[in-house]
This record gives structure tokens, C-alpha cells and sequence, in this order.
């Protein structure tokens, strides 16, 4: 347990002093896993919606896919983009291994299956409420879509929230193609993996204590953000 | 003369069961076709086959090509559906789907609300006013696009004495200047001012079809008899 | 058959030598070992901790420093097996060329090559940086790639970005991620590296399997440990030395 | 690429071998995950369905940490277990680590507020429909719970579907309190990670195309045995 | 006379607004309390408030302390609240709330079926019902418990003259055998046919408070007087 007190200590010590690597790699942690919600959230939102409200014959395959592809080990996916991206491979040109956008890449891959999954389901019980109306006034496929994720916004969010969770705290696959390089690519999760090969386990804990802390506080600010706007229900 | 709609053995199943038909008639009159009927006797199945919400077999043909596009086509439903929106938004929901700018369409909408005694605090949430408020919302609503054809299934079922006036105003006004209009009612006062021609369901079975004055005199079958002394069914 | 639990570290596990062991130490002995493969740092850990009965690493100032915590009962030399430097096969910065290992070190340095560190305080990240000092340069810039990583994901780094990398010969040879890299330098003794079996020390922990711990070193210091370990050959290559010293 | 290719032929090769160590791992990995899944699901929904229907000051910020909490990052979740398991530790003479036990104590930390945070977004919008029949019943807290839980059936899988997933593909936790031993605590994802550490891509490849399909598998099995019961829309 | 129910200064207000009330009360008949007024009026808000749906202000008094108790009041509400059930479940289960067997609730669900005359596959959605088929689900579901009061709001609205005749014959059968009713309903021929006593509401306050025939035939306030003719009402 000493371990475990002394990372909070480790944490409060990292924190106060502003420690400059700290910084750097909390931000970005941050960057990649934002980046890589915006655009799984691009993806994925629409998606969901779509599969909540077309029916066609490998409707129930498509979605159990989904929510198999939300198992995906992040390991794996690493490799598969690794081998993508890697110099042998078809995409080896661009020299885009060993950066962050390799990491918002294998990030994109892990997170857009959840939040498309989350979203499908919300957006399943609006659109049993919206059925009838959407139809009757001849809304367009677009339109239907549209209207059903800007009434969403709230699980949309939520959709979008686990999405980031999964990311921020993700480091099999970002370990692989971002390479954990000091001053390059090194996240606070990879960092945590890091210490705790080295056997350091108060650092460790003590870089989760802020990983969750930020976790946390990013949900904070966008819930609260959100709520001001609207009602009670919605 | 000539039919403006006409249906040919319509009907509309659902798991292997008969909801509604198969029923075959001719609208020819410019005046309101009411449905009537006991409860469960289709009249919702009815209204809502014609409109294309529900999947139906036989032939339904309108007149008149114009009326047959979706957006030609208004129905206020029997239990308004409510969008996650203000009740000025959801009235100017029709507008935004034929891409009307934001403003101009809320002033439409403010309009109707007023038209059809929608006295409320139009920028709160329509989940929060009355149950009638939210059939004149719903009839706001299918006002706002000046339909060719309207379907109302019951609308006047949560409204005061008053406010009922009111709609039937505004639907023989709009009669006049040339909207068909269809609508199902178990106010038999309320049909008899309104009905041009008469529809009446039973289990499902168009039991007979009738003009105005005529049916509600002297109807011709047992069942539509029985219904207008408000006698016993079966 | 009885379990024990044994920390090692991914070089050792990664060669493949494990595999030969294992199954002639339960043959032999009856000990069922399970090896637990983490980092040097980590496996010193678990050892502290009581959570394994023994451990085998290669990193000796580490291990006397754990074993004056009293982490351990003593430490005993097993075998040894050399590192090398891996690089791209044109080997830009002709560090194949050096005579010693300190002076590739120095032909990289000079031609700014990519060089990827396992950066994780590992027994072999220890002694690439005392091979740094020893050649007088304080590795830093563009081209040194401090990583982080355990040796075979370190390896994989360094092969996706046809960097120079320092290994241990026997996670070499087993690696199959080998993309354009070549061992480009070896042979300086300097490289050599002794692994270590140091039992945990039953005083501190009164319930680690030490009478097992005792028995698997007595097995690993055995002729028929010396003929595995020397006979364990790769690609015609003899991996690891036996070294122990037979009281 | 050849890589990606040569691990979908080592996979078919494994699979049609009946390879005994792969069949091993495999059923560790599904053992771990599915009890983790168990135990996660009767912690999560209940907490999930909780949170949904009672109103205290500091929910929002309960919500936000259960939000976060879905952001552990997995090798934080290892420390501490691997902290409080080991024989140093608080539960030491249990003599729990290394064992599949602690693995599922490690993914049940990590699933929970995966499924109590889909859990609450469910129900809440099942609680905005039976609120006023449950409060007018005179329904018990602990009897709102059991029939939103119920009724919620639906989401409810597809929530504990989600921590299966997380939990079946998840790494960093499990090999830390695992510890990756062969033939005791291997299971799939930590083998994945053992073969990337060779420079074996094909072998974790292949390993990876296993637990997808695994995934996918008990998502269809799930689905499919859950939908055959009901309707459409529940 | 004694009160068995009594109201002082009662009030529910919303986000900063007065929804209803003050309004105080003595209800001392033990005919059938009807609530009347405009959409909008309050009556929907008043009967919620008293069984204790709405926070409200002011005090309540029940004569018989019997009454107060949550589980001797029954509601039917406005709209029907369906659960995601069969219908036959959905009239079970206030019954299951109280721990009454499956087989048992079912049984003594369908003997109220009958009596409401719900004549539909009861073992269906109840989703798949109509709409005045959902009201009289309600209308039994309300029943089941042989509730000591039961507050209706509007239960006719989308019923036929034929079962609005045999729901008002229940009523005045249960009012007969001592059970409260308090109602609202726009049909002034349902009003006069059932209301021994009548509070009338106009924009949140109560005009008058009158005694059934006495009401009807001269009502005291200007705006009963004009609503009682289907007038203009501001
Ligand atoms: N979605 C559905 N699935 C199965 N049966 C349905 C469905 N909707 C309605 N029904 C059944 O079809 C019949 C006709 O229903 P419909 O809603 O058209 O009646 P209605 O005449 O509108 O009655 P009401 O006056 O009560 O509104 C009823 O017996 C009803 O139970
Ligand atoms: N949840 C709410 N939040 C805010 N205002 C509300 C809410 N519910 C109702 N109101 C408003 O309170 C007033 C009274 O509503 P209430 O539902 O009691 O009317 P009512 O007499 O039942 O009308 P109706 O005959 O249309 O059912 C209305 O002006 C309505 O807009
Ligand atoms: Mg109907
Ligand atoms: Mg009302």
C-alpha cells in the first residue's frame, strides 16, 4: 500500500511543481485522444444513427459486428496499423509511424466501434419516438439522420465521452505505432507503462492519479457545459 | 364526378393479423371525409395506410398527382409526437426540413400557434405544456406548410369547448379554399357539423359509406346505427 | 509437481532458452517453474515484494543494491551471453567499421544516425548508457530516440524506423521483425552480459518456496544445466555462456 | 501487408489444428472476461439504474466520475490491484495474484463503470417514461429499480456487452496481475503481446483475428438469443 | 359535513412560475369531485399535486388517514403510460407491486380487461394497441387494486359513446360502493351526467366551486358561464 499512498504523494509533488515533462506529455495525451474522439465521433455518431434507423438484411450481423469490434484489442489493432504505416508497407511512404498521427490513427480504429454502438442504441429509442413524424413530413434520409443526432446531443455526448475514456487510457496499440519516444511521442499512458517496467510503481500510480484526474475533469466541464443549455430531459 | 382519392381493396396486416381491410372506396364530395367507428375499428390504420405510413396492400389513387407527394401531406397524429425542442421549434420543424432559414420559419410558426390558440410560452419546452396545448401544437405544426391534403385522427379529442370551435373553424376555412381534409372523431356532434362524406369502420370493415346530413339521419347498416345511439357493439 | 515462481526478464524469456529449461528442470526436479517475464526494474519489484521465490536478471549494480535491502539470500552468476549493435543493412554510420564497442558508438554519434534506447532503466539500457560514458558523449538530439519500451517492442521501433538499436543477442536472433536492420558490431567484451539467479530471501518473506528456490539453483549450476545452456544454439549461433561457478 | 495476410492463414491453421495451447488460452480469456462481465453487470446495472432515477446534490459529479472512471487506464488498474494482491500488501495472504482471480478482480474494476455509465444513460430515458406510473404506484425504490432493470433489458446487454468486449480485449491490467504465466494466466490478449515482443506479427495476427471472432461470436449469440424473445422495439 | 378532502392555499410552481394555484377547497359529497376549465386551466396539475406527483405548496388534508397511504390512490393519467409490456402484464402490475403472484395478477388482470370491455390479444404489445384501447388499459390498470380514490384525468377523450357509457357506469358502480373520485373532462355531458361536486379552474385559480346541477344549469362566475357555452375564454 505504500506504493499507493506515496504515488499520491508523487502525484500532488508532480503537480505542484509544475513539472515541465509532466506537461508536455499530459498535453499530449490530451491532443491525440481529442483529435481521435472528434473524428471517431464524425464517424461514428452518423453511423449509429444510420444503423438505428435503416433496415436491411444484415442489419443484426452489421451491429453485432460492432459491438464485437468494441472488443477489439488494442494491441492488435497496433499491429495492424503498424504494418500499414511501416516503411514495408502500403502506406509506408508518408513516414507516418513513430508520430502522433499514427496514434490518432490506431486510436480512431479502437474508439469509433464504441461510440457508434452507444449512439446506435440512444438513437434507437429516439427515432421509436420520431418514426411517425419524420416519415409523415417527408424528411429526406439526410435529413432524418440530422434531425435525430442534433436531438440526441445529450447521449450523442455521452456516446462521444466513453469514446475519449477508452482513448485517453488506452496504450496497447499507441505503444506500437507511436513508439513511446521521450520528447516525441510519449503519453501519460505510455509513460505509466514505462515506470512500471522500471519498477517504479509510486510514478506510476501517481501519473494515473492524473490521467484519471483529467479523465474526469474533461467529463466534468463538457457535462456541465452541455446541462446549461437545456432542460431537464433533454 | 371525379374521385380524389380512391382506394381498392386496401389493407393493412401486421404478424399474420388483419388490421384494417380490405376496404375499397371512392372520396368524390370537396367536403371533410370523417371516419368513424368504435374503438379499434381501424380508423387510425385507415387514416395512416393512406398516408404511406403503414405498409398496406391494394391500391389507394389519388386525383389529383400533387396530393400524392409526401410534403403535400400533413397528419396530426392521435397522441402528438413530441420533438426534444421548444414548442416554436417543433411548429417550425416542417419549415427547416424545406430548408426555410431559422428565423423566417419561427415567425411562421408563431403565427400558426396564434392561429390555432396556442397561448403558451412558445420558447419553453413542448414536453411542458398541457395535453390539449400539445394537439394544438401538433395542429400548428401540420398547418405551417399549407398542405394540399391533411389527416387528422382525432384532434379535437383533449380540447375545451372552445378551442374545439376553433379548429373546426379553421378546417372548414381551409376546406374552403380547397385542402381536403380527412379526419377521424368520436364527437358525433362534431361530425355532423364537419362531415362532407362519411366513412364508418367496424372491426376493420368499411361497414358503410354515407354523405353528411344523410348517415347521421337515417344510417343504413345495424352497426353505424347502433353507434350513433351510442348503443352496444360488437 | 510443485509451482515456483521466477521473475525474469524479456531477454531472457524472448530467446527461447526457457523453453529448453523448463521442461528438464520439472523432469529433473519435480519444480513446475513459472516464469513471470517483466522488466529488470519490475522484476526486482515482485522479488522485494515477495511475490516471486526467485529472480533472474542482469544488472549487477541493481541486484547488489536489492540485495543489501536484504531482498535476497545471495546471488549467483549462471551464464552470460554478449550484446550487439543492430543497424540499418547499409549501415550509414559505418559503425561496423569500429574496433570497439565504444567506438561505434562514436561513428553513430558523429553521423547524427538514428539510435533507438530502451530508455526504461532495463539491465541492457543500463549498460548502453555506461558504454555512452565510456565513450565520452552525452547522447542527445534529434537522432537519439530514447523509447521506453521492453527489448522486442523496442526492436520493432527500431526496425520500423531503420534506427540503430543496442541489443542482446539472443532477443536478436529470435526477433522476426527484422525488416532492413543487420547486426553491424560484435565481439567487444565489454559487451558481455552476466545474467544472475538470486532466491528471495525467506527471512523477509516466511512464505516464498525457498527449499525450491535452493533446488533450482542447485539444477542451474548442474552439468546438465551447463550442456543446455552451452548446447542452445539458434540459426547455428550459441546464445548463452554457463558460467557458474561450482563450489 | 504480407504479415496481416500470412495471420489470417495462421489463424485458419491454429483453429483447424484444434491447436490444444491456443484452445488453452482461449478458454482462459473467455472464463476471465465472461465472470468479469458477471460480476461487473450485477454491480454496474443496479449502480448504472441507480444513478438514473434518484436525485441527490452531488450527482452530476457522481456521473462525471463514473464517466471518467470508464478512462482508467488499465495499467493503473494492474498497479493497484497487483498494490493491494500482493504478498507486501493488505490482501497478500490470500495468496491471490498470479491467478485467474485477480485477473477478474482487475477487469471488473475496469467494466463496471463501463456498464453502470451505458446503464444510466438507458434507463434514464426509461425512468423519464415510467416516473409518474412507478411514483403513483406507490412502487419501493428497490421495486422502480427491479422493473426499470427489467424492462430495460435490451440496453442492459448491450451495456454488459460492452464491458465483455473492454474486458476480453484488455491487456494492460491482466498482465500485470496475471503476469502472463504459460499454462496458469496466459490468455489471449497477453499472448498477443508476447508474440509483438518476438517481431512475431503474424502469430499475434493471427491470435488477434481469433478474439475478434470470439467477440463478435458472443455478441451474435447475445443478440440473437435475446431478440427472438419480443417485439420490435423491446 | 366532514371534508374527506381538503386544500389550503395549494400551489405547484415550475422554474420561477405559477402553474397552479393558490387554490383552497373543502370536497365534502360523496358524489364524484369533477374538475373542469379551459386547456391550460391547471387540472391536469391540480390532480397530480394532490395524489402527490407535483412538489407543491400549501397543505392537503385527507378526512380518512386511509386515503393518504400512496398504494390506496389510483391515477389515470392523461395519456397512458405504457410500459414495455403485453397489455395483460401492464394491468398485472400494480398487482405484482404488491407482491400478488404471476398466474394470480394475470387472472384478476383479465377479469378487469373485461370489465372496462378491453377486448384485444391481451398477451400483444400494449404498444400495439389503439389509442382508445390504450385508455382503457389504464382505466383497468387503475382498477386492479380497488383503490379507496381514484383520480381520472380526461379517461374518455378517446373513447367511443359506447365505452365512455360503460366507463361512467364503473364509476358511478365504484362511487356507489364508497370509492373517492376526483376527475377532470372536457365533455360537459360527461361532466353533468357524473359531477356531484364541480371545481372549476380558470388560468391556475379556482373560480368556482359549485355543486353538480346547481353548476351547470347557473353557474356563478362569468368564466364558467362562458365556458359552460363554449365561449370565448381569455
Ligand atoms: N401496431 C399494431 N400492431 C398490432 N395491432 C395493432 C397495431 N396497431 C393497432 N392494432 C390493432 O388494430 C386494430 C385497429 O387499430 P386502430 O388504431 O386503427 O383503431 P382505431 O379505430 O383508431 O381505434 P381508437 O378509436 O381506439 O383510436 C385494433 O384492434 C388494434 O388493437
Ligand atoms: N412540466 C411543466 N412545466 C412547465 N409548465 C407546465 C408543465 N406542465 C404544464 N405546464 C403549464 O401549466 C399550465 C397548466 O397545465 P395543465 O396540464 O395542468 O393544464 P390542463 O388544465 O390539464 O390542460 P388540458 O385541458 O390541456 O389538459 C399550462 O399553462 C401548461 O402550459
Ligand atoms: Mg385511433
Ligand atoms: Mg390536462
Amino acid at each position: 500500500m505504500s506504493d499507493f499512498f506515496g504515488g499520491i504523494a508523487q502525484a500532488a509533488r508532480l503537480i505542484l511543481t509544475l513539472d515541465p515533462d509532466l506537461a508536455e506529455i499530459t498535453l499530449l495525451s490530451l491532443r491525440v485522444s481529442l483529435m481521435a474522439t472528434l473524428i471517431a465521433s464524425l464517424i461514428g455518431l452518423p453511423l449509429g444513427a444510420w444503423l438505428a434507423i435503416n433496415r436491411f438484411p444484415a442489419r443484426r450481423t452489421v451491429i453485432a459486428l460492432l459491438n464485437g469490434l468494441m472488443g477489439l484489442p488494442p494491441v492488435v489493432v497496433g499491429l495492424f496499423v503498424y504494418v500499414l504505416l511501416s516503411r514495408s508497407g502500403p502506406l509506408g511512404v508518408l513516414g507516418l509511424l513513430f508520430t502522433p498521427t499514427a496514434m490518432v490513427i490506431a486510436q480512431v480504429i479502437i474508439i469509433t466501434p464504441i461510440i457508434a454502438s452507444i449512439a446506435h442504441q440512444a438513437i434507437r429509442e429516439l427515432w421509436a419516438d420520431y418514426h411517425d413524424l419524420l416519415i409523415s413530413l417527408g424528411a429526406t434520409r439526410r435529413q432524418r439522420l440530422i434531425t435525430l443526432i442534433v436531438d440526441g446531443q445529450r447521449p450523442m455526448l455521452t456516446a462521444s465521452l466513453a469514446g475519449f475514456g477508452r482513448g485517453i487510457g488506452e496504450v496497447g496499440a499507441i505503444m506500437i505505432v507511436g513508439g513511446n519516444i521521450d520528447h516525441a511521442t510519449r503519453v501519460l499512458t505510455t509513460a505509466i507503462s514505462l515506470e512500471t517496467g522500471k519498477g517504479d510503481f509510486e510514478m506510476a500510480l501517481a501519473l494515473g492519479l492524473i490521467l484519471i484526474t483529467l479523465a474526469i475533469s474533461v467529463n466534468l466541464v463538457l457535462h456541465t457545459l452541455n446541462r446549461t443549455e437545456r432542460g431537464s430531459r433533454w | 364526378m371525379v374521385s380524389w382519392l380512391s382506394a381498392e381493396g386496401l389493407s393493412v396486416r401486421r404478424g399474420g393479423r388483419t388490421l384494417m381491410g380490405p376496404v375499397s372506396f371512392d372520396l368524390t364530395g370537396d367536403g371533410i371525409a370523417v371516419v368513424m367507428g368504435p374503438n379499434g375499428a381501424g380508423k387510425t390504420t385507415l387514416l395512416r395506410a393512406l398516408h404511406g405510413l403503414e405498409r398496406r396492400r391494394g391500391d389507394v389513387r389519388w386525383g389529383d398527382a400533387g396530393l400524392a407527394a409526401g410534403r403535400n401531406q400533413a397528419f396530426v397524429f392521435q397522441s402528438p409526437v413530441l420533438m426534444r425542442r421548444t414548442v416554436l421549434d417543433c411548429i417550425a420543424f416542417p419549415l427547416r426540413l424545406d430548408g426555410v432559414a431559422r428565423a423566417e420559419a419561427r415567425a411562421r410558426a408563431e403565427v400558426q400557434a396564434t392561429r390555432v390558440g396556442l397561448r403558451v410560452d412558445l420558447g419553453g419546452a413542448v414536453e411542458d405544456i398541457s395535453g390539449g396545448e400539445k394537439q394544438k401544437m401538433a395542429m400548428a405544426r401540420a398547418l405551417i406548410r399549407d398542405p394540399g391534403i391533411m389527416f387528422l385522427d382525432e384532434p379535437c379529442a383533449n380540447l375545451d369547448g372552445r378551442s374545439t370551435c376553433e379548429i373546426e373553424d379553421i378546417l372548414t376555412q381551409i376546406r374552403d379554399s380547397g385542402t381536403r381534409i380527412m379526419m377521424s372523431t368520436h364527437d358525433i356532434g362534431q361530425a355532423r357539423r364537419l362531415a362532407g362524406e362519411v366513412l364508418f369502420l367496424h372491426q376493420g370493415k368499411l361497414e358503410e359509406q354515407g354523405i353528411g346530413d344523410t348517415f347521421f339521419d337515417a344510417p343504413k347498416s345495424k352497426a353505424a346505427t347502433a353507434y350513433l345511439r351510442g348503443d352496444i357493439l360488437l | 509437481a510443485e509451482d515456483m515462481k521466477m521473475s525474469v526478464t524479456t531477454s531472457f524469456a524472448n530467446s527461447g532458452l526457457a523453453d529448453v529449461l523448463l521442461p528438464e528442470i520439472k523432469a529433473d526436479t519435480g519444480i513446475n517453474v513459472q516464469l513471470l517475464i517483466v522488466g529488470t526494474g519490475q522484476a526486482l519489484k515482485l522479488g522485494a515484494a515477495g511475490d516471486v521465490d526467485a529472480v533472474l536478471v542482469h544488472s549487477r549494480p541493481a541486484e547488489e543494491k536489492w540485495l543489501t535491502a536484504g531482498n535476497g539470500t545471495h546471488r549467483r552468476e549462471i551464464m552470460y551471453n554478449d550484446f550487439i549493435f543492430v543497424g540499418p543493412s547499409d549501415d550509414p554510420a559505418k559503425a561496423g567499421a569500429a574496433e570497439k564497442a565504444t567506438g561505434a558508438l562514436q561513428a553513430i554519434e558523429a553521423a547524427k544516425a538514428p539510435f533507438v534506447s530502451r530508455g526504461d532503466d532495463s539491465g541492457t539500457h543500463k549498460m548502453e548508457k555506461r558504454l555512452w560514458t565510456a565513450a565520452g558523449i552525452a547522447p542527445e538530439g534529434d537522432w537519439y530516440r530514447a523509447v521506453g519500451q521492453g527489448m522486442g517492442a523496442a526492436l520493432n521501433t527500431a526496425s520500423g524506423m531503420n534506427a540503430y538499436i543496442m541489443s542482446d543477442r539472443a532477443s536478436w536472433l529470435k526477433f522476426a521483425n527484422k525488416g532492413d536492420l543487420k547486426l553491424v558490431f560484435e565481439g567487444d567484451p565489454i559487451l558481455f552480459n552476466q545474467y544472475a539467479y538470486m532466491p528471495v530471501n525467506p527471512e523477509k518473506h516466511p512464505h516464498v518456496k525457498h527449499d525450491l528456490a535452493e533446488k533450482l539453483e542447485a539444477w542451474l549450476v548442474s552439468d546438465k544445466a551447463k550442456a543446455l545452456i552451452n548446447g542452445y544454439t539458434l540459426n547455428g549461433e550459441t546464445l548463452f555462456t554457463f558460467n557458474a561457478k561450482t563450489e
